[in-house]
């Protein structure tokens, strides 16, 4: 009992803290302050919501924590052995239609976003068809040279979705013009666990010590910089030019990068 | 030959049955076929059983001679195709009888195919009650007589030494011609 | 083969004094006694005589007895069937007794079948009907009277006359003629507009599994075809007496009893049905699988037609309520444990 | 514990269904009391026989007459489907006032779901399910004959499949009990039947079928009895397949072939669930797919993806329960029982589904592929949920037959017991591995706290547990008011579905031209052989003679 009780502990200052709901208002945070400074340059800086938070915050935010401690964050008090990318998946797929559940008219396109998603889950569980491990940082640490087509076109795919999931394209719906504009919470909690997650994925663990965590966090902001960056030049190619490039470009890659998983589970059998 | 020659009456008994609409001449046709088979039943099952479809037949003969439309209406109009019926299921039978089938009783299964093709062609030809019934009398009367084919011992083929069937089948044609029958049954 | 018929004949016993017992009016109560009384001789004398000819006989009595009984049909009209069958199964015997080739055998085989669907009244022989005709002058008798005993006298005394090859060739003819007949009467019994007539049509689709269990010469084709006959004499032919007055006043009714009882006529679980198409399915995988799937298939044909003969029963009360209960509940015990029924049979 | 016990859960309700309609000819109903006594009856009798010993307690008595004897068995797998039929049952016949006629019918129908999971071969099963079927119709039929059910034939199709497969073991393995047949009897042709059949007795397809239909009938009390009770059966039958191979099917193309139609079925399921006019058509979408995905884990053939279907068919019987009791209106109740048809975490659905995933990757080549489509199947079941939680209720029903606070508590129940996946796992689901799949069941490890897969390990407790809390104090803080009811357009048309309903369309609307005219008149055909024509006749025996000389 006692044991059970001790983990039941530190997986709630996992949840919690690190590398959970803190560590994701944090990161959040700053990054969300980046974009908008950035995406839109108006004076002043954006107000926060005082209205009480819907069900959709909520959902949103255990999605999120749920999939922040599958990170192979440094000193993640969750142990190696419990993180699965299964969970990380499915945490943040919920956060993807959370707002659905309010009104149609918060979420556009969802017909093409529910695509993107799907691109986005092929790009995330891809890589575990053939390693046959569920392990984020197992994956990661995946330098095998026959498995490497697989993980570089899921990661360029991962890339390639997440700025329709962060809602950084410019397809918003109409509901978010108004007033002076606020802080996003969806996506303050999202940056966190979509960026940690590519640098899970894609790149080697980090040891627990500073070093690692330098490089664990330097790697996530560079992954959040480049989705900034993708987000920006998105903004300014047009909802017409975004919705044909997702639709005509992006599921076809993911065609391919299927394809590429199929190939590889062949060859290497 | 004694018993080819019955055969031969028993056929021509049953043609009679069939070209025959009036009572004396289905009258006649029941003698002739009774005499054909009581012959050649005679010669296999002995008299008790020849004896009893002779009476059975005798007795069907006597009331068909006092019921049924009158006369002999042998071979009325358009009787043609009762006549090559006749011809030809003989001929058939005959080959059946004599080379499709081989073994000492010959002349008895010809007899019997006879009596049972052509008895029940003849009920499925005609509406008359009177011919009807003649013709299931000639049956029952076939149907007995089958008793004496082959030397099998169990189950269908199963030949008893008893003349039961004769007995019954005596019954059978003998009170086949009291059936109270009413020519319509729509009612 | 005397244990079997037998146990039949006790079938249609039972079925006769239910019928007398829950025959809606005293006036059809003495006719069908008489009527039914005279079947019921003539069914134990099929039985119980020694040899084939007198079955022969007693089936040709009872053909000219039936034919005169007074229906909508005419004499001369329902004696063919009869007098077909009987002269049939006697040239059969011919056949079978004479010696000479092979064909004969098969030919003996080819006239025991054609008899024996001409005196049950199956395809390619069926028997004239009128839905206005009264139970004892209809069809319905030889179906689940007469047709019964028959069909075990005659099946059980080709046993040893038959030789592989002919007995091989009865088999076939047999499994191909139910088959014919399951679907006819499985599509008729549904698409026919008069319901009586339906139910006639449910009849020929049960014998026509019946001689599907026959024509498979293994137990379990044996015990199937006895299943099927006891759902016939003690399913669908009380169910059908029960139903004769509702049929008359046309009341359909949807209440749990038309369900239940349209199962029951469905061959569905947990009925006598359902144990008769166990057995044929096994017996049928045992001879040739491919049969077993036409088979389960066919075996669908039942439903739709099922759901409209239960729909016209009528909502039964008091005596003929009591009457179906009884049905239904026997059928139950006989689909669930059918073990003692197939023993008595020495099955 | 005598043998003889083990016919408890079969006689209990039997009994009880005798007692009502005995009482109830001699016009006096007993109400809620009896059909409840009778279905608890049934479940008390269930966990006194497996909890004290959770071992196999067999009754075999002689020969029945069809190649079967009276075999009669509790074990893991009879334990476990036994709970997710009686269950559920027991609550509705206390909740909802029944006409004894239909009390009697349901506890029928639950004493033949008893018989079948029970049942020691396959003839009996066959027989048994044969029975449920039958009553579920007879029910369906007698509340409302013109609402929506179940085609009879397609459920006596399935289930003569299943007596047929029976007798084929008989007669090539020379038993079909599910502990003695020889594996070398399970050919693929015969599990191809096999399988077959159970899809078809629970009606696991692509489509949408009686599963999702029967939820529109203006009552649904018959309708969730007969989900309850012939639904879990065909998974019955894919697990004891399991038992006849000994632990595996035939060919591994089997189990890629029965998880790929899990995955159709689920994501199909999405795709209507996300086109939904109303909550209720919504809600009438979740068991299919629930179904799907317990198909997809049970034909992964892991013991892992074992334990996760049975867990998520565990879920799914607690569900019809739920969705039979929640009113068609708007409320806490409705949102919570879509959070928990949606699989919101930490709750049991999740879990489930999430070790359903996790073993499709595990179990090896391409099978991770499976994986990834159910992930896609469930993201878009998070996109319908998300819909229906601002849809309008639906038509409405009688009040007297719903209980939204009972609905909710179920519903929060399956949230909440998130965290007792495990436990649920080692009491419920291990012995049925165990039993099934006896060489690999082993790697099932993790006892009540976790879930144990090859290469991860889910923490249900430690980890479901703060999460739960969290999530817990984090909705207490929210407002639901801002969820606006409102007619939502669909996210995306079925392409297919209205192809395939214009081509139901045609094929009933097909018909003969009218200067048609056939040379076979059938109904000439049997007036020629009624009419006792002598060439029509002599010609059939022709016909039969040349057909034997052949």
């Amino acid at each position: 009992m006692i044991q059970i009780l001790s983990g039941v502990a530190t997986h709630a200052v996992a949840l919690l803290l690190y590398p959970g709901l803190a560590a994701i208002l944090a990161f959040g945070g700053l990054v969300e302050l980046v974009w908008m400074r950035l995406s839109v340059p108006e004076p002043g800086w954006p107000e926060l919501s005082r209205r009480r938070p819907t069900p959709v915050a909520g959902t949103i935010a255990v999605g999120a924590i749920l999939a922040s401690v599958q990170l192979a964050a440094p000193y993640n008090l969750v142990p190696g052995e419990e993180r699965s990318i299964v969970l990380a998946a499915v945490g943040l797929a919920f956060t993807v239609w959370a707002e659905l559940a309010l009104t149609v008219e918060f979420v556009a396109e969802p017909g093409l976003l529910l695509v993107i998603q799907m691109c986005w889950l092929l790009a995330v569980l891809g890589p575990a068809v053939q390693p046959e491990s569920l392990r984020p940082q197992v994956l990661g640490n995946v330098l095998v040279p026959g498995l490497l087509p697989v993980k570089l076109a899921c990661a360029f795919l991962y890339l390639l979705c997440l700025p329709a999931l962060m809602r950084l394209w410019p397809l918003a719906p109409p509901t978010e013009r108004r007033g002076r504009r606020r802080l996003d919470a969806r996506r303050v909690l999202t940056w966190f666990p979509y960026c940690g997650l590519f640098t899970t994925l894609f790149f080697p663990p980090q040891g627990d010590d500073a070093p690692g965590l330098l490089r664990f966090f330097g790697l996530t902001v560079l992954v959040a910089a480049v989705v900034i960056v993708a987000g920006i030049v998105v903004q300014r190619r047009g909802a017409g030019v975004v919705r044909g490039t997702y639709t005509r470009v992006v599921t076809p890659f993911a065609g391919l990068v299927l394809a590429t998983v199929v190939a590889t589970s062949i060859l290497m059998k | 030959m004694l018993e080819a020659g019955a055969a031969f009456v028993a056929w021509l008994g049953m043609s009679v049955v069939v070209l025959a609409d009036g009572r004396r001449g289905l009258a006649l046709g029941i003698v002739l076929v009774t005499a054909g088979l009581a012959v050649i039943v005679f010669q296999g099952a002995g008299p008790i059983a020849a004896g009893a479809l002779g009476v059975g037949g005798a007795a069907a003969a006597l009331r068909r001679l006092t019921h049924g439309p009158s006369g002999w209406r042998v071979m009325p109009p358009g009787s043609t195709p009762r006549v090559v019926l006749c011809v030809a299921a003989g001929i058939l039978v005959l080959w059946i009888s004599f080379s499709a089938t081989t073994a000492g009783d010959s002349a008895l299964r010809f007899a019997i195919l006879t009596v049972l093709g052509l008895s029940v062609a003849r009920v499925l030809s005609s509406d008359e009650p009177s011919t009807l019934l003649t013709a299931i009398a000639l049956l029952a009367l076939g149907i007995a007589a089958t008793v004496g084919i082959g030397s099998l011992s169990h189950g269908l083929g199963a030949v008893t030494q008893s003349e039961w069937p004769y007995i019954a089948a005596a019954l059978v044609a003998a009170l086949a011609g009291w059936l109270p029958v009413r020519t319509a049954n729509v009612a | 083969m005397w244990r079997e018929s037998a146990e039949v004949v006790v079938f249609t016993a039972f079925a006769l004094a239910f019928a007398l017992t829950f025959a809606p009016a005293p006036t059809q109560r003495r006719s069908l006694m008489f009527r039914g009384g005279v079947g019921l001789a003539g069914t134990i004398a099929i039985a119980a005589v020694p040899t084939f000819e007198l079955s022969l006989l007693a089936l040709l009595v009872l053909g000219v007895l039936h034919a005169a009984v007074n229906g909508k049909q005419s004499f001369a009209t329902r004696l063919r069937a009869p007098v077909l069958a009987v002269a049939l199964l006697a040239l059969a015997l011919v056949f079978a007794r004479a010696q000479g080739s092979d064909v004969l055998g098969r030919f003996a085989a080819v006239g025991l079948v054609a008899g024996l669907a001409a005196g049950i009244g199956l395809l390619p022989y069926l028997h004239p009907f009128d839905p206005e005709d009264p139970v004892s002058a209809s069809p319905i008798a030889w179906f689940a009277f007469i047709g019964p005993v028959l069909a075990v006298v005659v099946v059980a005394g080709t046993h040893g006359v038959l030789g592989p090859d002919a007995g091989g060739a009865f088999g076939a003819t047999l499994v191909g003629v139910g088959l014919v007949n399951v679907a006819w009467g499985g599509v008729a019994a549904w698409s026919t507009e008069n319901t009586i007539a339906a139910w006639r049509y449910s009849f020929i689709a049960d014998w026509g599994l019946a001689l599907c269990g026959f024509g498979l010469t293994v137990a379990d084709g044996r015990r199937a075809a006895l299943l099927v006959i006891f759902s016939i004499v003690l399913c669908r032919l009380p169910l059908y007496v029960a139903s004769r007055q509702a049929l008359r006043e046309k009341a359909l009714t949807e209440r749990p009893v038309n369900l239940v009882v349209a199962a029951a006529l469905a061959g569905s679980a947990p009925f006598a049905g359902f144990a008769a198409r166990v057995l044929l399915l096994r017996g049928a995988t045992q001879m040739f699988w491919p049969l077993g799937l036409v088979l389960a298939v066919a075996m669908l044909l039942w439903l739709p037609g099922s759901l409209r003969l239960g729909r016209s029963l009528g909502l039964p009360r008091g005596r003929r309520a009591l009457g179906v209960a009884l049905v239904l509940a026997l059928n139950v015990a006989v689909g669930l444990y059918p073990l003692p029924l197939l023993q008595a049979a020495g099955q | 514990m005598p043998s003889a016990a083990v016919l408890g859960p079969v006689v209990i309700p039997l009994l009880a269904a005798a007692v009502i309609a005995a009482v109830g000819l001699a016009r006096f109903d007993l109400g809620r009391t009896a059909g409840a006594g009778g279905a608890w009856g049934c479940v008390a009798a269930l966990l006194a026989l497996w909890l004290p010993v959770r071992s196999s307690v067999e009754l075999i008595l002689g020969q029945l007459g069809y190649g079967s004897a009276l075999d009669l068995r509790i074990d893991g797998v009879t334990f476990a489907f036994g709970l997710m039929i009686a269950v559920p049952i027991a609550v509705l016949l206390t909740l909802q006032p029944r006409a004894w006629p239909q009390t009697a019918l349901s506890l029928l129908a639950l004493a033949a779901a008893m018989a079948a999971v029970e049942a020691g071969g396959v003839v009996l099963t066959a027989i048994a399910g044969g029975t449920v079927a039958t009553l579920a119709v007879v029910m369906l039929e007698t509340e409302d004959p013109r609402a929506p059910r179940p085609s009879w034939a397609l459920l006596l199709a399935g289930w003569l499949g299943v007596a047929w497969v029976g007798v084929i073991l008989q007669v090539v393995g020379g038993t079909a009990v599910y502990t003695a047949v020889p594996v070398a009897a399970i050919t693929g042709p015969v599990f191809a039947v096999l399988a077959a059949s159970a899809v078809i007795a629970s009606c696991l397809f692509p489509w949408r079928t009686w599963l999702a239909v029967l939820w529109r009938r203006p009552s649904l009390r018959a309708a969730a009895v007969t989900i309850a009770t012939v639904y879990p059966l065909g998974f019955y039958l894919l697990i004891r397949a399991y038992e006849l191979g000994d632990g595996r099917y035939p060919h591994p193309l089997f189990n890629v072939g029965l998880a790929v139609l899990g995955i159709a079925a689920a994501f199909a399921a999405a795709a209507r669930a996300q086109a939904a006019a109303t909550r209720r058509e919504f809600f009438g979408e979740v068991i299919p797919g629930f179904g799907g995905f317990a198909l997809t884990a049970i034909a992964i053939g892991t013991p892992l993806g074992l334990v996760a279907g049975l867990i998520l068919l565990a879920t799914a019987s607690a569900l019809v329960a739920c969705l039979a009791l929640l009113p068609d209106r708007a409320g806490i109740a409705s949102v919570v029982a879509v959070a928990a048809a949606v699989g919101l975490p930490p709750g049991l659905a999740f879990g489930a589904r999430v070790v359903g995933v996790e073993a499709t990757f595990e179990a090896g080549d391409f099978l991770g592929l499976i994986g990834v489509a159910s992930a896609a199947a469930w993201a878009t079941w998070m996109v319908a949920g998300a819909r229906a939680i601002g849809l309008p209720g639906g038509r409405g029903r009688p009040a007297s037959e719903t209980f939204a606070g009972v609905a909710m508590l179920i519903a929060t129940l399956t949230l909440v017991a998130g965290p007792a996946l495990a436990v649920i796992q080692f009491g419920m689901a291990n012995p049925v591995a165990a039993e099934v799949m006896q060489a690999t069941a082993g790697t099932l490890t993790g006892g009540r706290v976790a879930v144990v897969t090859v290469s991860s390990v889910l923490p249900v407790v430690t980890l479901f547990v703060p999460l739960l809390l969290i999530g817990v104090a984090i909705y207490a803080l929210t407002d639901i008011s801002a969820i606006r009811t409102q007619a939502r357009p669909a996210i995306f048309r079925i392409p297919a579905a209205a192809s395939l309903e214009r081509f139901r369309a045609a094929v009933r609307a097909a018909s003969v031209p009218d200067q048609y005219r056939t040379i076979l008149n059938l109904k000439q055909l049997e007036a020629a052989a009624a009419g006792g024509s002598p060439v029509f006749w002599l010609a059939a025996l022709v016909a039969l003679g040349f057909a034997v000389t052949r």
